[in-house]
């Protein structure tokens, strides 16, 4: 039953896919079918991940296999699948309502088939990577994801750093993510020798060393942005339409964290070192990340730059929850983990809501810029609300879902017995200081105030964007006063681990969560109850509502002490917030910035290797073939004698064949980059295969 | 007299400097007159303007000259020309010289080469011209008005003699009667502190362009009350009238504006005073300046919230001013000083009486400042607050502690002795930090030099009359009066007339100096500051801002915008 | 311990020395008009009605500057600064104190003059015994100005009379 | 037992509300007296706040956000002080983790914030500006401190780490930072930069009025309360946390709570405020030295 479910998602994309090609004249049409198709699709996969929660609570896992006559794509559904199932499901919902009129912002664009194609088989791509159980099939999607990704990003090519932006990223991708992966891949592929010998519990079984965990740490982390693998992050995701900028922030980094889990902890074994390794990455990323973020005056760079920030939340909740676990507390451990999933399920639920906000201000105002934004709370009332609550969600104040994942992250660190994880949870204590900090600034700048010239025209957005960032505000509250609704789904990857019985340790009733830590005197148990906290809260407001009425009957100018000032001149700049506190900590941003500098260097250079790699590459494509089209099929043709296997080229092709048409539309500024990323792409099928 | 003074007062030492000047600009000199005994007046070409004062002030060798006070006055009753007279003083104990540059401006093209070009100092005297007379200084660097309000009519000049001190012409407040402030540089918010602030007590505006905290630039808006006293003392008060509005001028310096004045008439008139009654006068002005800077000191700390040593500073300030209602009649306007002498006598009783308190005032002042000094966070809050440079310091002018503590090493009882202190001995203390915390140690450095200045004149005090006889002041004669007030230098300039009356009277509160240079010490500061800089200054607006017919109720009747009250205020206005 | 007060709720005594609101002592007051001159502040005024031969000195505590000029100036000292400085007053005609005197009525002419009976009076009193005959000087010091010539005028005229008859 | 929950609860709630306002006016008159003032009434502080709930506002914006921030603030600084021990008895424990109780406290300062912010006055923009980096620079300390009880006690409820506590070197510093921290959240002098009157006119208050003003007042006193209450907890209960009568533990705490404010008033007549740049600098000085507190913590020391 549930297979269906999932294989109707899988159609529902790749019909998406197919419906837009004869719409391709039609801008409008073929954006609002496709994203018609595509929110079905986030339906149907939302359905599957609730259907099958029942048996996966159980500890059961939901098997199939799709046999493409050619080849077998083996699935295993487990919690952990599960909870990034829930993440893309409700995301890509929320992005497919939001769409269709925000891409109207990109109409000179034209190419709105081929935004739907990317947008479908990146969406896809991630749903296949969370849930196929073959090593090899994961790297294929990973790559797919990859530069489906890219290409997206780099959608408004004109700009010149959307370009840079793009090629940073496809760059240290390749580089830093799925170089390490197709190694690891290579190594494990010697070892077993056969695809299947690629299936998830049949690694396991293998003995593995500990170049793996290095590699997979690598090859996650810079996918994830963890310092000091970020630098490409804060230009790579504003880059991007903010419908996909909220993907990326929101889904795709979360991939990599299911990556790093699956193959770390699944694959290998959690150990004490990992644990560490992982969480002082984490602490060390949240720090950066979100010090940093609290510079920015760029609205889409600034919750880019808290993307980082927050992944640092999860690694370190998912790195203490490894060590723990690797130290003995198996239960507290688990506990520690899901507060880190935890925090992933809202981060990509806050900060794709974020993304969406920043979106609508660009699509009204088209300007990103927070120092010259203001007063749009009366213009935009609805978003106002809607960003108020993400801002206080990712900021972590109760009862929003944010404040839950940390309190829990808190617990999983303060009361682990351990200094150095409790130092780590002091850090995250006062990174979530500097997030309120930012998002004050984030909020305050643009809705605060007065309108300035630039948003005195801004008007409330088309309802259907509304409705989608409505969905995920409506998520905001759910997960932060209703606990239970999720955390025993984020128990599950903890208890598959360890298979500890969790009852005595967390317990979460509708709305009360009680944890226990190991060594807690009697009575020590610490507990939360966000109902209580809001009646509480709204009885005493209400009540001093309506013993202090609060009606203006007249409103009156700012006070001035007496002379004149003109309103725009009479506000803090963004640019200005917290000077002396950024004044203080700069040599932070200094070492900061010099790390950042090396990684562009590296990057840089190793991009010139590429680029010049790429060249060749070109006149290799060129001479077998005009375009990435006859490259592929010139894979088909030569199959054979290289003992190409079929199963794995034909989907690869078939993309390539989209690629071919794709390139026909896309503008000459950025063909090369294509040709080399398909040119990539086929060399590291080659690697992979000519084993 | 001590040998110190006969040193700066001998007369070889005065001739070289008049001398000196005479011979650098020759012919270009239409006249040279002493018109008091260390006053000279050099009447030059107003082309020559810049050149001659210019060359005196930022004399090489003249390192604390400065330009004293300026006055522009109406002549055309008397000669059909309006006249500009510089007063640039010769201080840092080289010689007691006055010089004033003087030209005539003819009626029908009132305009003149501007001097702050070569010598910012001249920045407010140029303005404050071109508002009252309507003198235009060309090449000003900024011609916005500066005293009078702002829906003031454009050509009416109220300090002309054909404008009556009871005029008040037709005005309406409207958008393009706004002040024409600077626009805030790019990126800058605007922090507007006052006319209304906790902080400041009295009205002025100061527009902090700010990034952040940071203090970029300063704009300022002064003025705010201006009571027609210069009009008022040349139109309808005696001469011995005008010592009592003298004194009025400004609610802590009192002594030193009526001692100014008096002094002024008198060395136009030429009276002699009595040496005791020069004693008393010294005595008093030095009182005046133990309670403004004790006042000054509390505020200080009260700005940054430390409101112990603010009530302490109070407290034992009470003494001073205990003392001087014991001695005058008064706390603050002692009515002492008149033109020829004083009219109250140091009886014993009091002369006992002002020794005792002094006495406790030296030990409770002393453990005030360890008390202070000692508490690390008013020093972290005044170390390297608000600097401002010597050269800014001699740039505009700057006088008193404010100048002093940018090492700035004069002082009019030293290096222009008048009253008593010829007689007397006492040093000045001179800082060249030139932070908040400078000013402070100058300040209370010159309490305890205040204290024991009183304790020698009244050991050295002679008998005999307090109040010279006078019966007629000569007509049109010129000269300046200076005390030196608790805030720095005060000059007071007049012109004598006819039927018992001034004919040109011009105030120069120390303030007026200061003012200025206030930007340059703000900048890039922070906003957190701007207030305890300002208090640094110690600002005496009501002294600075004394020129032209307005009275606060019309002030007041303009910022509410209606019509009656303002006729009912032009009534009052009448009335006085 | 505390050196403030409570104050509007103990006395607050002035120094002997101070100089508080002027009082005018009516009895002793000739309305000479001296200290009118010599005030700065206008806080005195005299208003003379010669229809009804009234002289009025106002003085207005509003305007008065404490300089106590008038003090130094009253050749009676009817006018004296108290020590009293509480003048704060919900009504301003609390502030005013108006002295009012007859002025001196030539008996000849019956006109005004512009002096007080008191002043008349006072001037008599201050004068050095012996120099003048009383009664003649008395005789013509009462009348006005223009009696007093018109009768010197006369007496002149008798006494050539005499000399020619 | 349940009767003894209730008057305790009652009391509390009477504390919370009716308390702070006598407690800033000791605060005052101790000020006062070392000043050698006659100072105000102890009660001073109670007119001034009925005056202020008396008086219409004066609005200077529509904006919702300005005009609940007061609301928010009270309610916020009132359910934090809920969910503190008051004898052996919790008002409202809808938590009793010490975090929780932080976050609810910091929504006070939150409220400030986007009241200041939502206006076009860069006083009130400077204020909550301030807030926020005093905020972040204090933050830090106040974790090194429950991450060192939370060592040695293993539990983060604020009800059961004073019980919890074995008394050594790294905690006793910790108390140390406690109190530090408690103090500069307060926002006492010197550390009133975000209330400065004299700089910025008390900052975001410069635009509230009338009872607007009063009740962000009193959520301010009541926050203060809170923290010091946390305070005065976690040092009398230690002493008498083997007695069983409640309302006896509760007379200690109110003790410990006086000569509190008392010391506090007396420290804040000897400083001079603080400049926020200062404050960081500090603030960020005794965080570094903390972490050897730390590292003792993890030592087991």
């Amino acid at each position: 039953m549930m297979e269906e479910l999932f294989t109707l998602t899988v159609i529902l994309y790749l019909l998406s896919i197919l419906v837009v090609l004869p719409l391709r004249k039609n801008y409008r049409a073929s954006i609002t079918v496709g994203h018609v198709l595509t929110g079905l699709a986030s339906i149907s996969l939302l359905a599957f991940t609730v259907g099958s929660l029942p048996d996966v609570l159980k500890g059961k896992a939901i098997e199939f296999t799709y046999n493409l006559g050619v080849a077998e794509i083996p699935f295993h559904v487990d919690g952990l699948s599960l909870i990034l199932c829930l993440v893309l499901g409700s995301l890509g919902l929320a992005t497919s309502i939001y769409s269709p009129r925000y891409m109207e912002f990109y109409e000179r664009f034209g190419r709105s088939w081929l935004y739907v194609v990317l947008y479908s088989a990146f969406v896809l791509s991630m749903i296949l990577i969370v849930t196929t159980s073959n090593f090899l099939w994961f790297v294929f999607f990973w790559e797919v994801m990859t530069f489906t990704s890219y290409l997206l990003m780099i959608w408004e090519n004109d700009e010149e750093y959307v370009r840079k932006a793009g090629w940073k990223y496809f760059v240290t991708m390749h580089v830093a993510s799925t170089l390490p992966l197709i190694i690891s891949l290579a190594m494990l592929y010697a070892k077993t020798g056969s695809v299947n010998g690629l299936d998830f519990d049949n690694l396991a079984t293998l003995h593995l060393g500990p170049i793996y965990y290095v590699l997979f740490l690598i090859g996650f982390g810079s996918k994830a942005g963890v310092v000091p693998l970020h630098f490409w992050l804060p230009d790579a995701h504003p880059a991007a339409p903010s419908n996909v900028s909220a993907l990326l922030s929101g889904a795709m980094i979360k991939v990599a964290v299911y990556g790093l889990i699956r193959t770390t902890c699944f694959i290998l074994r959690p150990t004490e070192a990992l644990g560490y390794t992982v969480a002082i990455l984490g602490t060390v990323t949240l720090t950066v990340g979100t010090l940093y973020a609290l510079k920015q005056t760029d609205a889409k760079r600034l919750l880019a730059y808290h993307s980082v920030g927050q992944m640092g939340y999860i690694w370190l909740g998912v790195g203490a929850g490894i060590t723990l676990i690797a130290k003995g507390y198996p239960a507290f451990g688990a506990i520690a983990m899901a507060a880190g999933l935890y925090h992933l399920v809202n981060h990509a639920i806050f900060k794709g809501l974020l993304f969406l906000s920043a979106g609508s201000v660009l699509y009204r105002t088209h300007t990103r810029d927070l120092n010259v934004l203001g007063g749009l709370a009366k213009l935009m009332p609805f978003t106002a609300l809607f960003t108020f609550i993400a801002a206080m969600s990712i900021a972590g104040e109760p009862p929003f879902n944010g404040f839950m994942s940390k309190w829990m992250i808190y617990q999983g660190t303060f009361l682990s017995g351990d200094g150095l994880l409790v130092f780590c949870g002091i850090m995250a204590l006062f990174i979530s200081a500097a997030t309120l900090a930012s998002f004050v600034k984030f909020y305050t700048t643009a809705f605060g105030g007065t309108p300035t010239t630039t948003t005195e025209k801004a008007e409330e957005v088309p309802s259907s964007m509304l409705i989608g960032k409505g969905f995920l505000a409506f998520l905001c509250l759910l997960f932060g006063l209703v606990p239970s609704s999720i955390i025993p789904l984020l128990l599950t990857p903890g208890k598959a681990l360890t298979g500890v019985d969790l009852s005595g340790w967390i317990s979460t009733k509708y709305w009360l969560v009680t944890i226990r830590a190991p060594r807690m005197p009697a009575g020590g148990e610490t507990y939360f109850n966000p109902w209580l906290f809001v009646g509480v809260l709204g009885v005493l407001v209400v009540a001093m509502l309506i013993s202090y009425p609060n009606r203006p009957k007249r409103i009156v100018k700012v006070w001035t002490t007496g002379e004149p000032v003109k309103a725009e001149h009479y506000k803090l700049r963004a640019m200005h917030y917290y000077g002396p506190f950024e004044e203080y900590i700069h040599g932070l941003y200094h070492g900061g910035d010099a790390l950042s500098g090396w990684g562009t260097y590296v990057c840089s250079s190793l991009a010139g290797g590429y680029l010049s790699l790429g060249r060749t590459l070109l006149r290799w494509a060129e001479k077998v073939g005009k375009d990435v089209l006859s490259t592929g099929r010139w894979y088909e043709k030569n199959g054979k004698e290289i003992y190409l296997d079929e199963a794995v080229a034909s989907p690869f092709v078939q993309l390539m064949k989209g690629l071919g048409i794709a390139i026909e539309e896309v503008s000459l500024s950025y063909d090369l980059l294509l040709m080399l990323a398909a040119a990539t792409l086929g060399v590291m099928m080659l690697i992979l295969l000519g084993w | 007299m001590k040998e110190w003074a006969r040193r700066i007062m001998d007369e070889k030492v005065r001739e070289k400097y008049v001398n000196e000047v005479v011979e650098k600009f020759g012919d270009r000199i239409i006249s040279v007159e002493r018109n008091a005994d260390n006053q000279w007046i050099i009447e030059i070409n107003r082309e020559d303007l810049p050149e001659v004062v210019g060359y005196i002030v930022n004399h090489p060798e003249w390192k604390e000259t400065q330009l004293s006070t300026m006055a522009g006055a109406d002549e055309r009753p008397l000669r059909g020309k309006f006249s500009l007279i510089y007063w640039i003083s010769i201080n840092g104990a080289s010689g007691d010289v006055f010089l004033g540059i003087k030209t005539y401006i003819p009626e029908d093209d009132p305009r003149f080469p501007a001097v702050t070009p070569v010598h910012p100092g001249a920045h407010w005297y140029e303005r404050e011209v071109k508002d009252l007379l309507g003198l235009i200084p060309e090449g000003h660097p900024d011609p916005r008005r500066l005293v009078l309000p702002d829906d003031w009519p454009e050509g009416v000049y109220p300090l002309r003699k054909d404008f009556h001190y009871t005029d008040s012409p037709k005005r309406e407040f409207t958008d393009e009667t706004k002040y024409p402030y600077r626009e805030p540089p790019k990126g800058t918010a605007v922090f507007p502190l006052g006319p209304y602030h906790v902080a400041l007590d009295e009205p002025g505006h100061f527009r902090l362009f700010v990034k952040g905290e940071e203090i970029v630039d300063v704009d300022y808006r002064l003025f705010y009350q201006h009571r027609g006293i210069e009009k008022i003392g040349e139109n309808r008060l005696t001469y011995d009238q005008v010592n009592f509005i003298a004194e009025r001028i400004c609610g802590i310096c009192g002594t030193a504006h009526a001692l100014a004045y008096a002094q002024a008439v008198e060395a136009a008139g030429k009276i002699e005073v009595p040496e005791r009654a020069e004693y008393i006068r010294t005595v008093m002005a030095e009182i005046e300046r133990l309670h403004s800077h004790m006042l000054n000191l509390g505020l200080a700390c009260h700005d940054i919230g430390f409101d112990k040593g603010f009530m302490d500073a109070f407290r034992i300030r009470e003494h001073v001013m205990w003392l001087a209602e014991r001695l005058t009649g008064n706390r603050k306007t002692y009515g002492m000083v008149i033109i020829g002498g004083v009219r109250r006598d140091f009886l014993e009783y009091r002369r006992t009486m002002i020794e005792e308190t002094l006495r406790k005032l030296r030990e409770e002042f002393q453990k005030w400042v360890d008390q202070t000094l000692s508490t690390r966070t008013f020093i972290k809050r005044c170390e390297g607050v608000g600097v401002l440079s010597y050269r800014d310091a001699k740039r505009w002018s700057s006088v008193g502690p404010w100048a002093r503590g940018s090492g700035r090493n004069f002082d009019a009882r030293r290096d222009h002795p008048f009253a008593a202190y010829k007689y007397l001995d006492f040093k000045v203390p001179v800082h060249k930090e030139g932070d908040v915390l400078a000013r402070c140690l100058v300040r209370a450095e010159e309490i305890m030099e205040s204290i024991w200045i009183i304790e020698q004149a009244l050991d050295e005090m002679p008998g005999g009359d307090i109040l010279a006889e006078w019966k007629e002041i000569p007509p049109y004669r010129e000269a300046v009066g200076f005390t030196e007030a608790p805030r720095g230098e005060d000059v007071h300039y007049v012109m004598t007339g006819e039927g018992n009356r001034l004919y040109r009277w011009r105030i120069r509160a120390s303030t007026y100096n200061n003012f200025p240079s206030l930007p340059d010490a703000m900048r890039g500061n922070t906003v957190a500051d701007a207030v305890l800089i300002i208090a640094s200054l110690d600002p005496c607006y009501s002294c600075t801002e004394r020129v032209q017919v307005v009275d606060l109720e019309e002030k007041r009747a303009r910022v509410l915008t209606e019509k009656e009250l303002i006729e009912l205020s032009r009534k009052v206005s009448r009335r006085v | 311990m505390a050196v403030t007060l409570k104050y509007p709720f103990v006395k607050l005594e002035a120094p002997p020395e101070y100089r508080g609101i002027p009082h005018i002592e009516p009895r002793l007051c000739i309305g000479c008009g001296a200290c009118v001159n010599a005030c700065p502040a206008d806080a005195l005024l005299k208003i003379d009605d010669h229809s009804t031969g009234t002289r009025k000195i106002v003085l207005d505590v509003g305007r008065c500057i404490r300089c106590a000029r008038c003090d130094e100036a009253c050749p009676t000292g009817a006018i004296r600064m108290t020590r009293n400085f509480e003048v704060a007053t919900l009504d301003r005609s609390d502030h005013v104190e108006v002295v009012e005197l007859r002025l001196h009525r030539c008996p000849n002419c019956g006109n005004y003059t512009d002096y007080t009976e008191r002043a008349l009076e006072k001037a008599f009193q201050i004068l050095p015994e012996g120099l003048f005959d009383k009664e003649e000087l008395r005789k013509k010091a009462i009348l006005c100005r223009n009696c007093r010539r018109k009768l010197t005028v006369d007496d002149t005229i008798e006494a050539s009379r005499e000399v020619v008859g | 037992m349940e009767a003894e929950r209730i008057a305790f609860s009652f009391i509390s709630l009477c504390l919370i509300l009716f308390l702070p306002p006598l407690l800033d006016g000791i605060g005052r008159k101790v000020k006062a007296r070392i000043q050698l003032r006659q100072g105000p009434s102890i009660l001073q502080t109670y007119y001034d706040l009925t005056t202020f709930l008396s008086v219409e506002p004066v609005y200077p914006t529509e904006r919702l956000a300005f005009r609940l921030a007061p609301y928010i603030a009270f309610a916020s600084a009132v359910s934090a002080a809920l969910v503190l021990p008051y004898g052996r008895v919790i008002p409202v424990s809808f938590t009793g983790d010490i975090f929780v109780f932080l976050y609810v406290l910091a929504m006070v300062s939150i409220a400030y914030m986007v009241g200041g912010f939502s206006l076009n006055n860069t006083y009130t923009n400077t204020g909550a500006n301030r807030e926020m980096m005093m905020i972040l620079s204090i933050e830090p300390i106040l974790g090194v401190a429950i991450g060192t009880f939370a060592l040695n006690a293993h539990t983060l409820r604020i009800g059961a780490i004073p019980f919890a506590l074995t008394f050594t070197v790294s905690v006793l510093l910790a108390y140390g930072l406690l109190a530090y921290s408690v103090y500069v959240e307060g926002g006492f002098i010197p550390f009133d930069v975000a209330e400065a009157e004299q700089e910025i006119l008390e900052g975001t208050f410069s635009e509230y009025s009338g009872y607007l003003l009063g009740i962000f007042k009193w959520a301010l006193m009541i926050k203060r309360f809170a923290l010091l209450w946390l305070l005065s907890s976690f040092i009398s209960i230690p002493f008498v946390r083997n007695v069983a009568n409640g309302a006896l533990i509760l007379i200690t705490q109110l003790i410990v709570l006086l000569l509190l404010y008392a010391g506090i008033a007396v420290i804040e007549s000897m400083n001079a405020r603080l400049r926020i740049d200062h404050v960081i600098r500090r603030n960020t000085g005794v965080f570094l030295c903390s972490l050897a507190v730390l590292l003792l913590a993890a030592l087991g020391w």
